[in-house]
């Protein structure tokens, strides 16, 4: 039942609201509202049940197994969250005085120097607040490089087709065209196609390596070449970073400039869909350009950085300049994990992934690129399935919360067909790779002698499959008070 | 090995069933010179114990301290209920990732739905996004929307008064410049503080415009004459883009009520709906808009749908607009939402209700009310504007401002905004703000400090800042 | 699955332990340990997981309506838990001077000022742990009265048979024998057993009004009168206070002593069994024999009472004198509901409770005494279902956790044959309390129709009915290293 | 009204479904002349908001300060790991009842079996109980427990050892007394600080005991000879009781393993296992013992049995030995446990291992160490006792302790507890300890300012302490 649903007339929680009320005459008759919003009238404890309630209807990384390919949902270390949450951080104005943010900037300073370090990068902003905000940031800069030199021929962006969707829509986003560049059959980007793409148009290419599909391009010193050669630029999207933390360096491969998901990486929550944050990093030609804030340190102290130090910025992305609590997060992961945990993590991603993978090929699942490494994450094809059951990819995904595990991601990258791209990440143990094994083993038996109970799933949540399209036909997005006998008929 | 639960059995068994001797053959496939030397790591410190980070943490949290904020310039330091951040911070929605497997996240699906329908209750507007980065960023992606929406006229031009945030104009300027559009900025009248429609009139002159950006109350805390300014825009075919507080929503005329036909957009900083100060993030923007543009609404967006059994359930929808079906053809880029934050603000508002939020606006309006007579008796302060004014004050002072709030900071007052570096015309100024949280004690006690200062000028301090 | 049975050797979360391991040489061999004990070794997500998903197994206020009579589970204001745990009270050592502990001082003296008020007692002590370290503290008191004025012969303790079991308990404990003094039909203490009990061997009485049945004892002057005339002292257990806060006050109905459940009518948590908070008033006579530590207030702040203020008190319970966190909780939760928040808690467990009883007799539920008011609580008896479905009071009960309402109490108090104790509390609303009768409603339809399906119960929780019996006889109370197999084999 | 849903309406329709004409009618039992009228709770203030009570907590809890903490006795400053409380104050184990309804509280119910098992694990013992009100109240249960099990002797004493905490054995006292047994009081050894077993003898004379009480360390960090201890115990028919520090026990011998047959019962303060300082509580005391005597274990105790499918459940057992069933006749009257503490403590040990609680210990007992090298060096402090610590040090001063401390205070350090009042023949000295969460900073911090105080004596202050 929704919340509002629960409402009744003249119901409060009390001690929320000021006890006293008083008048506001002052404010012009026209210019105050008519009648009080629709907003639910409950008490304290039934919104604290309610929520509490809810709540438990969520698979998370604190209750399941969540092996989510592209996504990398690690553990999120509960000190991060606590110590970020200290009074004297969520309590500070962002317009305070530096004089009332020297704990806050000591840190956001300490980050940019861990990750200006990690990635091999000359500099790091911390504003974006977002890996798609990174993006944006990324590729404006790119933009604002070749318009300082004065190169407006540069229109284009290319993009490998496995690229993740934000990439194209991204460059869009900052008035480039896109061109796709596509995969070769062994998961590298198929170099003849980028070197034959690449001109005087180019302003840039976007990649993410190890890519999305779980490989690592052995080419990368190649393209870098000829992108270079071309006069355009690298960009790094960091969504793949945990599969290299601490091995290989974006900056050395020859990136211009990287966005980074804090809430992959480094592992802030992922909260249900956000907030996440994607610091940007760059070579030195870029440094001019990045967006602001930024923090610097004196002697007197540190100090932010903003449009009136840094002129040829690229500007503002937020009225604030980022995700402090979340950068917070971040800070204090990367101290707890410290200068040996960051190849650590790559490491055991890693090997997790191969793991997985091989245990999965052995159970008889075939992979996309069985020639290949895994990175931190894979592929697994089931065309086969489907052919063979008729059970697709959505089906062994829905039929998998039944067991207890998150689905991995389905039907991503577009270019494998009834494809799971898996990532188990470096926080989960043998133990659990094992029991997804035997999940995915039993589903497949059940695909053949019972697909039903395959394509029926999941049985076992508190809703069967949802219809996706008459979500999208019958738009419902909001309740409005005197629907709710009609909608839950 | 922090977070990493492998002993020495497991890897050796799992080295052995991928068939390879040492985890570093894993990485055989990367170019050996482009491996990492330990060196170039160097930058980053060993590892602490959790003691450890939690001692350094609490002492740098101690550093900055817990001044007393008057303060307000767009984030608002408001009571925060206990059960809000002890619910959200529960690890099913902490540590949950993006709703996409629907039936395994009804938790988060069913809030974001609820969100939702809060927040077209306080705009009076037909449908909502789950949220999005912030205010700021909320609004570039709302002009974007009603020029992309706007079909009367193919203008790439929008009016945005001066009396915005400067920031949200900076943010605005730097999202969405790179796609050609045209910012017109429109002046505020300089006694009334308000944009008139005049002002409007003569920004656009003869061109078309796409949309007009009508700020209720506008950054100086002046209430605008919305109806007028949203009547004039659909008389222009322009679409009326709305940013509000949703504090003040609970008391002022919602968006969807302005003028003839309502504004077209609404959007905002969600801040204030039970998200901390935090030193500017993470918050959520929030954007709605009338039913016929809906489809041209970024971000997620959750409905409510039937199961296989018919049954009620709730699925992010319309994904067809997003950037990871539609590419390059996205309404944006946009792949999250601040789901925590709104997971917060939902909790917040159901636990506020409609009463409740407008016992919080009306407090802070009094306060500020309240905190502008105290002011007002000192020597030389007096109001910049004559018009009514919601829950923000700007004052006229009679000694240099940045001196002034640096003196009130060294006795952990911060004194509210200084208005002079983006509008030199009206130095040396200050906009100021008393939420619900401010006392008595608390007003008199920044009026006491204000008022010898102004009456015993001191040299100002080196500005130095102390280390941690 | 165990923490235990998650357990590798070689696993840690490493970031909880000091990262050094420094050398004890100096500790004498012999008495180190040999070996490590049978800890779990996991990670520190796995512990997390672990202890988030058990407590999904749980029924609690935040998620379900608890109407389990004579335990007042009511809501436990989310605030009372954040500001008690703020670092100052937290970090506090209980040694540490009285110049370091004035604001937790001011809010123990202030909640002793309020506890007096509403109980009408002289004095009070919040050193006792729990209701029942209070019972013992209140027949200490009784037990050190009689003894300082010379009055060895009073070795009785006289307690109704509707009596929860701490009274009699607590009363051996003090070293006195129990006498128990029938319950009328009306469920009133039968008076003239009361009468005929009394005499110069009775050190006291220990009664709870409302009592135990639900009913508040009309009588109670004329008991206070005949146990006072016979030399003996009154001793109110506060388990049912809510039904009577800021409406009748112990203290005026001639109780000298008085133990309160703050857990219960302060609404501090339960914590799935404790802790409690017991602290006890007393009238004028009883004051030197409070237990220590007491909060004073002087013109030099606030201070503690100890054993050398206080020579006749009985001591000290505990090594630190009470569970102050909890006494936080309660002071909050005080000042939210105020004045008159006191005499609402009443009235409203009341309200419900009437109303629920009211609504359950229209549904054809018997009342174990149809004739009375009910208190905050009230008796229902399924005797008639029994006999005439084979259905039991446990049926029912745990029928009604399928439902999502945990059980009331059942099988007591014992007088009642096949009996629910019912308390709703008043911060249920009325849709909750419909909600109720309609699962109790259709539980009786299941018992007649498919009795099996009630007495199967429950049907949708982690586990089926336990077999108690089984767990007593063959006693299982801890694993041990590879006992793992056999336990779930 | 805060914390009650009712609306108008639902009062309306309450009242006429019971007949009745208001609330005031529902209470017509009651005489009325014992009705309590107004005046009479005039001493309890009105209601606060959550805003208001959040600011005058957060007011009174900043008074309280964050001392420097030397003190040991009994409570110990450890750092708790951030997952433990906020997984213990999540809302279903912190507003769970007991868990009678067994099937609904699974989650509390395995969780207080792996509770009991890791205190096996610890003390060597074969069963604990769910714990009981705090450390000292436990020895008086297990006092209690020895005298009703032990089968060889009628006899009522218990010997006790001096050097047990002064707060240990005053609570004991209160507790027993009333039942009639007889404590005996064993001393120590001026020159080792320990228990021999000489004095046991003397002090037992020629008549039997049912329980011997021994400390390991004792109240002065002394490392007591144990195993004599406990074969002297039982060569005299009496019941070995040890008092334990749970995490000294990760390095310490265990109970279980005393002598020849074993310590019979060990109890114990779990506050070192997660659980804050806290004013002393809550905490919760632990109470372990063999096999043979688990029918005399107060408190609750879980069981692992079957459900109706034959699949592994949780259950509450042996009720029958418990107030609720046997009321006059139980074990003891107590009807809770600290179950929310346990919540911690089994998270904290499940998070620590047998590794992480060993480190903690060793770390302890180095900084304890290393702080009675600094303080040792200071003219006239020295060690009070010769023979081996753990974790806890005795230490004699040049200097009235109390005004020492006093000083100390007044520079926000926590010096230790002043031996002297309950042991005058040691005055003047000093209990110190230095827990894994002292620095080397603040040892030499705590070590120069004590040398500094008593080189350079200053006349104490008033002892006036501020109000709130």
């Amino acid at each position: 039942m929704l919340i509002q649903e629960q409402s009744r007339t003249g119901r409060r929680a009390t001690a929320q609201a000021p006890l006293h009320s008083p008048e506001v005459a002052d404010i012009p008759e026209g210019l105050r509202r008519r009648a009080r919003p629709a907003l639910p009238e409950v008490s304290e404890m039934q919104a604290v049940r309610h929520y509490t309630r809810l709540s438990q209807q969520n698979f998370s990384i604190d209750t399941h197994f969540y092996p989510l390919g592209s996504c990398t949902m690690k553990y999120n270390p509960r000190a991060c969250n606590s110590l970020a949450m200290l009074p004297g951080f969520l309590g500070r104005h962002p317009l305070a005085p530096e004089t009332h943010g020297q704990g806050l900037l000591a840190c956001l300073f300490d980050l940019q120097e861990i990750l200006k370090a990690v990635t091999g990068m000359h500099a790091v902003s911390l504003a974006p607040s977002a890996g798609a905000q990174g993006e944006f940031a990324g590729v404006a800069m790119i933009r604002a490089y070749h318009r300082a030199r004065g190169d407006h021929a540069r229109t284009e962006i290319l993009v490998p087709d496995a690229a993740h969707g934000t990439n194209p829509a991204s460059a869009v986003m900052c008035g480039f065209k896109v061109r796709e560049i596509p995969t070769g059959s062994d998961g590298d980007v198929d170099l003849d196609a980028l070197r034959a793409a690449v001109g005087p148009q180019t302003a840039g290419i976007m990649l993410t390596n190890p890519s999305t599909v779980g490989v690592f391009d052995r080419n990368i010193q190649a393209i870098a070449q000829a992108v270079h050669a071309a006069g355009g630029l690298l960009y790094y999207d960091g969504a793949n970073l945990n599969a290299i933390l601490g091995q290989v360096r974006p900056g050395d491969m020859g990136f211009d400039v990287i966005h980074m998901n804090l809430h992959k990486t480094f592992s802030t929550p992922h909260g249900g869909g956000g907030p996440g944050a994607g610091p940007v990093g760059v070579s030195k030609r870029l440094e001019p350009y990045l967006p602001v804030p930024l923090v610097a340190h004196e002697d007197a102290g540190y100090l932010w950085l903003t449009e009136s130090d840094r002129p040829e910025s690229i500007g503002r992305l937020t009225a604030f300049g980022g995700n402090m609590g979340i950068l917070l997060r971040a800070y204090i992961y990367a101290r707890l994990i410290g200068r040996e945990g960051m190849g650590r993590v790559a490491e055991f991603a890693t090997l997790n992934a191969n793991y997985l993978l091989a245990r999965l090929q052995e159970a008889g699942f075939e992979a996309a690129y069985p020639e290949r490494r895994a990175s931190h994450e894979f592929i697994v094809t089931l065309k086969r399935e489907a052919r063979e059951f008729g059970v697709n990819t959505m089906d062994f995904a829905k039929r998998l919360l039944d067991y207890g595990y998150h689905a991995p991601t389905t039907y991503f990258p577009l270019l494998v067909p009834e494809c799971l791209l898996i990532e188990p990440t470096e926080t989960e143990s043998k133990e659990d790779l094992d029991g997804f094994v035997a999940a995915m083993t039993a589903i497949r038996h059940e695909a053949q002698e019972t697909p039903e109970q395959v394509k029926g799933a999941p049985h076992s949540l508190p809703v069967r499959r949802l219809d996706d399209v008459r979500a999208a036909r019958q738009l419902d997005l909001a309740w409005t008070p005197g629907a709710s006998e009609d909608a839950h008929g | 090995m922090p977070f990493i639960p492998h002993t020495p059995d497991d890897i050796a068994a799992m080295l052995a069933t991928i068939g390879v001797d040492s985890i570093e053959a894993l990485f055989d496939e990367i170019p050996a010179d482009l491996r990492v030397g330990a060196p170039a790591l160097n930058a980053i410190p060993n590892a602490l114990s959790e003691m450890e980070i939690t001692r350094l943490m609490q002492a740098r949290a101690r550093t900055d301290g817990q001044p007393l904020c008057f303060i307000g310039a767009g984030a608002y330091e408001h009571h925060i209920p206990a059960a809000v951040w002890q619910i959200a911070t529960r690890g099913e929605f902490y540590s949950a990732y993006t709703p996409y497997q629907a039936e395994a996240s009804q938790g988060t699906l069913q809030l974001l739905y609820e969100f939702q329908s809060m927040m077209t209750a306080l705009t009076g507007l037909d449908a909502s996004n789950a949220s999005l980065y912030d205010g700021a960023s909320a609004l570039a992606e709302a002009v974007l929307m009603a020029v992309r929406a706007n079909r009367q006229t193919k203008s790439q031009r929008v009016l945005i008064p001066r009396a915005l945030h400067p920031a949200y104009r900076r943010t605005l300027r730097a999202i969405i410049e790179p796609q050609g559009l045209e910012l017109v900025e429109v002046d505020f009248d300089p006694r009334g503080g308000h944009t008139p429609v005049e002002r409007l009139e003569a920004a656009a002159g003869s061109e078309e415009c796409a949309a007009v950006v009508i700020n209720q109350p506008n950054f100086f805390g002046i209430l605008e004459a919305v109806d007028e300014l949203t009547d004039w825009a659909h008389a222009h075919k322009a679409l009326a883009i709305a940013v509000v507080n949703p504090v003040a929503l609970a008391l002022l005329s919602p968006p969807g009520d302005w003028g003839a036909k309502g504004a077209d957009i609404a959007c905002g900083e969600a801040q204030p709906l039970g998200m901390p100060l935090s030193s500017g993030g993470p918050y959520a923007g929030f954007l709605c808009c009338k039913q016929e543009y809906v489809r041209q609404l970024p971000g997620r967006i959750v409905g409510r749908t039937l199961d296989l059994d018919g049954k009620p359930g709730f699925t992010l929808t319309l994904q067809a607009r997003e950037q990871h079906i539609r590419r390059g053809k996205a309404t944006s880029n946009i792949c999250t939402n601040q789901g925590l934050l709104v997971t917060a603000a939902t909790i917040h508002m159901a636990l506020l209700g409609a009463e409740g939020l407008e016992r919080v606006a009306a407090n802070c309006h009094a306060n500020t009310r309240r905190l502008g007579e105290l002011l007002g008796a000192i020597p030389g302060v007096e109001p910049l504007f004559e018009r009514p004014v919601f829950h923000e004050l700007a004052l006229r002072l009679p000694a240099p401002t940045a001196e002034l709030l640096r003196s009130l900071a060294a006795e952990d007052i911060l004194g509210g905004f200084d208005l002079g570096p983006d509008y030199p015309e009206l130095d040396p100024a200050l906009l100021v703000c008393a939420t619900e949280m401010r006392t008595e004690d608390e007003l008199r006690r920044y009026a006491d400090t204000l008022a010898r200062l102004i009456a015993t000028p001191v040299t100002s301090s080196s500005g130095q800042v102390s280390q941690v």
